[in-house]
């Protein structure tokens, strides 16, 4: 079975310490994160990837929600706006919409994004507003203390799925794209390297775009599946990460456990939502 | 980023002997920051080369240094930034 | 007709208010009997360059203009009982994160989906304790289509000038009533904004503790890279678990706003130099009150009438202050009971405080207060 | 019982309060707000206040609203005992009429309604009027404003028909504008 | 352009005054509805599919949320909830959940059903749970007075799109196909012969089935966007819908600004889960 | 170990307790600190049949429980501030249905997200006052790990014999301590179930005015197809918008309760008899004040303690009985000053009430009590 | 359901003379519940084959009583539960 | 300054107050839980009150339970002055040490701690007698508590090890009776 292989060769040295610089100067390091999770592989893929990007920090707002995913944005030095459990999106469409040159970025998690906070995750890709958001999926809550979520997997163990877990889950993938998001990708905390590429794309992409991000919680979902440490979850995604051309080639049994990693879907034509509104602002003055 | 080396110099006293790195060979190739490092042992497992042996405490020790390829894999996938190369 | 001069509904009149003291961003989600105030917003906001977005809930849309508020845009939002209930969470974080916005409950008959198109005043008390944790918040109560103009300004500026969420809270009478109104011009209502920071970025605080209370707050993209969360922070705006800096914080929530409450309260009252008999009331009743007062007076009585424009912070020591000569004092409210507690904890106990409710969807009558004065004369 | 209190109470003669009542296709809201606006603005303006019936009833259903006009600041924003009532259905005058003081103006659309105390009421055929006279049944609330202008003396009747016609749809003035003559001259020759 | 046609023929007749069986006694009739409100349609193209089947009334649960639409359950004679706005969902899980052997019908609008209750609509399509979801698309919020909802079409005017809408709209149907609903269709206030069919359909199905049904509102979204009465609504949905088998053999240009009516997806294999859960109950009684 | 001796934390007694009032039905989203109850209800509902579902948020939580209340199941969910926040609307829901419905609120730090690990006890008010609307509310305040079990089957029965919602108030001290309880057998403690209907179908009226109250209330699918909605509603169920029905329904709400206030207030009082000093608490603080007045009285100080199980409705009469000749009253509680309030509204206004408060996220200590008494001696 | 048939006729006469079907004939082949219909017109517009014109309100009259088919159009159109077959 | 109240209060010596702690992975919640229960359950059983500490704090890094016994109705659920304290790191050593009461009871873990008072402290090498002589790191926590056994008295061993077996994984028994006997004698042996 073909899986994902990340390029070694002519990555740019400073990637070894980019991201001390984008760091919050002070306190607050090191971080709430247990030992080899997976979201801070996230956050240097992330730092790494707007410092590609040039971008002016002044110009970028992270939004979050609540969730070990949702801290992520206290850590680094941008404007960070760490909201309410499930509600990053609608706070960062206000942001967008008050400053729409602004660069703004959710971060969330499987439980903040698609749990209570899946009717705003729809409405954000109906409206395709240009914010990126990124959705570290690691099959559970974590900061509660390994409840199942939306993408928890049939017949796992959780601490509220204590005999399997009867129900059934989201793609969010599929969702975000059925909800109109004009920019899909999926990625995993194994493949960095990919990981910085797509986490690019979607920052440069116009319109909403959406990035699952496999990641792992060993403390909870791998310990209460035997799913191994960091380590060997890590090497899982390895296993199960299937090159979205490749995938395509795939029947669904020969899919089943694996998930196409890449660049989902992208849209080009549809329109944006600020854009839209703009044009009515310019609409109404030309009136005048 | 000295700043960063001089507090993981500081904390490799306080945890014990490590790293045992000779530094009269030059820089080393990488630099740990042991504040910052929770001992995953990602970067152990991961290196294709076994620059890294774990100490007493589970955090990298720079074993064989000179295998280094600099090939990004520890830094990029350390989830606490722990990992910086000196080779810039 | 003089430009300035408008018939307008008093939801209307909310919106032109705002739009006065500088709303330049609704985010809303319809329901009776506040929608004009979305309707509204959606045709004024685009003439003057603002936003207007309809959001999928309420708690979308308290989210949208907390998140236009630390953008720099001062924002509102429109709502009525179920929604401001969907709204106490991210309320909460207004005031947690310190953040101004001005949210406007136009009161229909509760609990739950109630008696929508029925006036009310029974989200008083959530206005004050609706959301979970401690904290102290404002109020703002209008009577009529033109206090509705001003006292949207005034919730805008105390907003502004507070760091916190304002209340305003509207009945469906006053939301629903068209009266004329003349639009002040720019500058007859003065108009405050927010204090920006003037530190360079590497020395500011977002929470630092400041000789009036208020930390300054800059907008995103203004260089000032700070961060805002609802967890109990520090002057970083950090979360904290310590208890040496949780109380200070939360302190700097109550007394932001107890220091400065003689600059909240706004009280008016009418014949009270020699009243004997007082009607204490606030929103749409005081418009009864005042029509029961004037009649009465006619009629010979010592009677005088207090209309709370600020309903919270409860104002103590002007109600006592005010009623400490009465002799009886009635409390008119649309609901079973609710400032009434709050009038009687405040008074001396000698003084007798009698209830006049009405709950059953109709506003309160000239008549029925008259009743209850002569009951209590 | 005596009431010490009550028996002395004297309503301000001051207040105007009307109702304008019908169903919900002809227009009452809309006329209401034409009346607030055209006596509440302007040189001789007084307070206005107006509000209207809500709730499932307004949908489809029975429409009503009400105009309070005062010199003074208008306190209690309801009407408490009508100075006039307007009844454009069988229906609303049935439901309203207990609401009218004894002395007070009653106008019915008598093209609708049938059964009304002859003797009191300004009875003008409104629709009929509307359709076959100005040739446009939508207008007629606005040949009852006229009624009501006349009647009352709170407008001047050029003030009432500057107001109608800045709500009037292009392409309409000349009909609004003759309904509104014809309302109001159809109720002075009424006039008692 | 070939649309859907009723079939006339081979009627039952008692259709004509069955539904005076199941509209509850006393005072709630006229109903609130705008004279040709399309959902009254519904409800009589539902009452004749139930009465079809032959269920017992005591055995029906109908659930509904705020708004003109979800006032239906209030006029007819099955045990009714009709509950908060947009939650109709998560009360009819709490029902369904608690007696399964239950009927379980919600019928909502598309401000109840997509606006704020869209989460709970995916999550009950994620769960399939074996519920059948009446949406009764009216393009509008009627209840209210017509503000736009998220699936009013782009351009058009609505209360609080004054200057026309510029977002972009959910399709109910790919939405709820891809939340994981295991029975999608859709259908019309005009065909009504084939809206029975399609209610009678989903009605049966195991598991959550979804109805979009597409209505007039014609006193408010008719109004403001010169749709013309109920009469002239009803006459655009025969122009414009399609049959599910011609849709697929048409271009998305040939489909712009026509819908599909029919059954759009059904898949029978897929748990509903109740039923895992009874499982889970029987395994551990097993384990006694 | 006897088999019904457990060491049980708050949560999991919480748990427990419902189970053993017959609780079968549990719907609920984690959030810290009540998370165990959901995990405890996760693995012990299925080993009695009962059914648990973790739903996609509090909201709907609170909607699932009551959809399964009228299926004819007891019917509980757990949550802390924000996620009550949440709930406050379908609670109201819950009032104006007259749904028997549990809920828990393990209180940690508030506004906001604020402090998810740390006691607080600062959403006591919003108990009261958080959903908007009318209505009358029953919340009680276990204080350790027995009284959790026995307040939750206390909270079930009165929700059962009241129709109506009722919320225990935990915090984290006692949800998180771990004691020793004895799980009592079937029967020591009484159970009520809800009154169903004797009438046939044809003559049952849902809301009916009862003598006692309560109208009778099926399960569906019992023949009795009635209708249930969050409108204000006749006796029918049915909608209305009639004056003259909307009172009745709101009276009945409040009644219901009123009428049977010495049944539902439950206070423990100890060392009262000669008490000169007295500590008025609730919830984890009483065991700070019983522990304080121990060892007050050990020092040979006429101090007594009275602890509110029931918070609400406001046990007035009894307090005043209670306290009617104390000297000095201290109000202790884990927030800036919520009951303390009530307290001094019942009190005659010769008895001073002092506050002893802290919201830093600790516990008040037996010293801070004592230091305080000391204040006031 | 005669009661209806009561109802509906009660109302026939408050609201003015209307569908004048003539009785003597047997019934009619639709019955129509004039509490009910609120004159929504579509059954008038629908019917293909004419059977109804709108009386004074808008409601239907059975104009061509005999051109009806008991198709099910009008009665399934109305959303107001009004129309009603007496063809059983 | 002089006070009449506090001056004269008397701590209840009937209350026994015990802090475990420790880092995450150490099990010292575990281990109190089982203390609670050898304590609180059974023939002699006493009131038992556990509470741990949560928050960020709790994941990974320093982790502490404590446990208060009494004969009497617990009433404050915290621990307010130690009369036992077991440290399993120098961090926890050096955080809660200033709480333990000055003739309390203080137990490290002598392979893990280095600075600690040397003339009170009870100190007991277990994580190393855990790896070397049980040949399971993981029970060095049941050591622990052999050790609190024996010089508390709290709890009969066979109690403490009966409760401990009742939580040990399948296969793990031998070695956990081995670890609570091996911690109390040791502790027995340094008895003052
Ligand atoms: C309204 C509300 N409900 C519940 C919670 C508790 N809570 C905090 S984070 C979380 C789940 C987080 O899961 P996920 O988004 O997957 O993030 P992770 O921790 O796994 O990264 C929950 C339920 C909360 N803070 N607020
Ligand atoms: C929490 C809450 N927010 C808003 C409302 C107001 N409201 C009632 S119905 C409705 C929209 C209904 O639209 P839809 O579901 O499309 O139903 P329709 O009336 O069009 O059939 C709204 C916004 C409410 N009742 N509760
Ligand atoms: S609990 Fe899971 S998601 Fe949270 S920090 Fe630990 S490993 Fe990461
Ligand atoms: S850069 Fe590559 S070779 Fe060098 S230590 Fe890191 S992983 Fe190993
Ligand atoms: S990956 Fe980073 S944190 Fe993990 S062991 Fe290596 S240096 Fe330490
Ligand atoms: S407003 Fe629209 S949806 Fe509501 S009843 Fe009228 S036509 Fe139907
Ligand atoms: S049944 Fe058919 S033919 Fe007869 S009246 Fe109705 S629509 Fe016309
Ligand atoms: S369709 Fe029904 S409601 Fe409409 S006009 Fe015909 S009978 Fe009346
Ligand atoms: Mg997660
Ligand atoms: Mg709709």
């Amino acid at each position: 079975m073909a899986t994902v292989a990340d390029t070694k060769e002519g990555k740019r040295q400073q990637s070894s310490d980019v991201a001390l610089g984008y760091l919050r100067p002070g306190k607050k390091f090191p971080n709430v994160w247990c030992p080899g999770c997976g979201i801070g592989i996230v956050m240097g893929a992330f730092i790494r990837a707007v410092d590609k990007l040039g971008w002016n920090k002044d110009e970028v707002v992270m939004v979050s929600g609540i969730g070990c995913s949702s801290r992520m944005p206290v850590y680094m030095d941008f404007n960070s706006l760490h909201t309410t459990h499930g509600r990053a999106l609608p706070f960062a469409t206000g942001v967008k919409f008050a400053q729409p040159h602004m660069k703004v970025v959710v971060i969330t998690g499987d439980g903040d994004a698609l749990a209570i906070g899946g009717n705003h995750f729809i409405h954000a890709c109906r409206r395709n507003i240009d914010i990126t958001t990124i959705l570290i999926n690691n099959n559970i809550y974590g900061m509660t203390g390994g409840q199942g979520s939306p993408t928890t997997p049939a017949d796992s163990f959780s601490t509220t799925t204590p005999y399997g877990n009867t129900e059934k889950q989201f793609d969010p993938c599929n969702l975000a794209m059925a909800a109109g998001a004009s920019w899909v990708g999926r990625g995993t905390v194994y493949h960095t390297t990919q990981l910085e590429n797509l986490i690019t794309k979607a920052l440069q992409h116009k319109g909403f775009s959406l990035l699952e991000t496999i990641s792992n919680c060993h403390t909870y979902y791998g310990r209460l599946n035997r799913k191994g440490d960091a380590v060997a979850m890590l090497q899982s995604f390895k296993e199960n990460a299937v090159l979205v051309s490749k995938a395509k080639t795939m029947t669904k049994e020969e899919l089943k456990g694996k998930y196409a990693v890449g660049v989902l879907h992208e849209d080009n034509e549809i329109t944006e939502f600020c854009d839209e509104y703009s044009k009515l602002l310019e609409r109404m003055k030309a009136k005048k | 980023m000295s700043a960063m080396n001089t507090e993981s110099g500081e904390v490799t006293e306080k945890s014990g002997p490590k790293n045992k790195y000779d530094y009269s060979k030059g820089p080393a190739p990488l630099n740990i920051n042991l504040v910052w490092c929770k001992a995953c042992n990602i970067c152990i497992a991961l290196c294709p080369k076994q620059v890294f042996e774990p100490d007493r405490d589970g955090k990298p020790v720079l074993a064989r240094p000179d295998n280094c390829t600099q090939c990004t894999i520890c830094w990029e996938h350390c989830p606490d930034f722990a990992i910086t190369s000196n080779y810039k | 007709m003089p430009q300035n001069q408008q018939l307008l509904q008093g939801n209307a009149a909310c919106v032109h208010g705002a739009l006065y003291a500088g709303m330049r961003f609704y985010a809303g989600y319809p329901i009776t009997p506040s929608t004009e105030i979305a309707e509204v917003s959606a045709r004024e906001l685009p003439k003057v360059n603002g936003r207007f977005i309809q959001m999928e809930d309420e708690i979308a849309s308290i989210a949208a203009i907390v998140g236009a508020s630390v953008s720099g845009y001062k924002s509102m939002t429109g709502t009525s009982g179920p929604g401001f209930s969907l709204m106490v969470e991210n309320i909460g974080y207004a005031y947690m994160a310190e953040v101004p916005v001005v949210v406007v409950n136009v009161q229909r008959g509760g609990p739950s989906t109630g008696l929508p198109t029925k006036v009310s005043q029974s989200d008083t008390m959530q206005a004050r304790w609706g959301t979970h944790g401690d904290y102290t918040a404002i109020a703002v109560a209008p009577s009529n289509v033109n206090d509705t103009f001003t006292e949207t300004v005034r919730a805008f500026n105390l907003a502004e000038r507070f760091r916190t969420p304002v209340t305003v809270l509207l009945d469906e009478v006053i939301g629903h009533s068209r009266e004329i109104i003349r639009i002040p011009e720019q500058g007859e209502i003065e108009i405050f904004n927010r204090v920006k920071p003037t530190v360079p970025p590497s020395e500011y605080k977002p929470y630092a503790f400041t000789a009036n209370g208020i930390s300054p707050m800059p907008a995103y993209g203004e260089g000032y890279r700070y961060n805002v969360t609802g967890l109990t922070h520090d002057t970083m705006g950090f979360p904290t678990n310590r208890a040496d800096e949780i109380k200070p914080k939360l302190d700097k929530l109550r007394d932001k706003i107890e220091n400065y409450r003689d600059e909240i309260t706004k009280i008016r009252f009418e014949m009270m130099d020699d009243a004997e008999y007082v009607f204490v009331s606030y929103g749409s009743v005081s418009r009864t009150a005042l029509q029961a007062t004037k009649l009465a007076r006619a009629a010979g009585f010592k009677v005088g009438c207090v209309q709370l424009y600020t309903v919270w912070p409860f104002p103590d020591k002007e109600l006592r202050e005010l009623c400490g000569r009465a002799k009886e004092v009635i409390v008119g409210e649309l609901n079973m009971g609710q400032i009434i507690h709050e009038v009687r904890r405040v008074l001396p106990a000698d003084i007798p405080v009698h209830p006049i409710q009405r709950y059953d969807g109709e506003i309160l009558t000239p008549m029925q207060l008259l009743e209850k004065l002569e009951e209590v004369l | 019982m005596a009431h010490p209190l009550l028996d002395k109470i004297q309503f301000s003669t001051d207040r105007f309060e009307m109702r304008l009542s019908g169903s919900g296709g002809q227009g009452m809201i809309f006329a209401s707000v034409i009346l607030s606006k055209a006596i509440g603005t302007g040189e001789n303006a007084k307070n206005v206040c107006q509000s209207q019936s809500y709730g499932p009833e307004a949908r489809g259903g029975a429409s009503k609203s009400d105009v309070v006009v005062s010199s003074e600041e208008i306190y209690y924003p309801k009407a408490m005992k009508l100075d006039l009532l307007l009844a454009m259905t069988q229906e609303a005058l049935d439901k309203y009429l207990p609401d009218l003081k004894d002395d007070g103006i009653l106008i019915v659309d008598s093209s609708l309604v049938s059964e009304y105390p002859k003797d009191k009421a300004y009875a003008v055929e409104f629709t009929r009027m509307a359709r076959n006279d100005v040739g446009q049944i939508m207008v007629a609330n606005v040949l009852a404003l006229g009624a009501i202008g006349a009647l009352t003396g709170l407008v001047a009747k050029e003030k009432l028909v500057e107001v109608v016609l800045q709500h009037a749809p292009k392409g309409t003035e000349d009909k609004n504008r003759k309904a509104v003559e014809m309302g109001w001259e159809e109720a002075l020759k009424l006039k008692k």
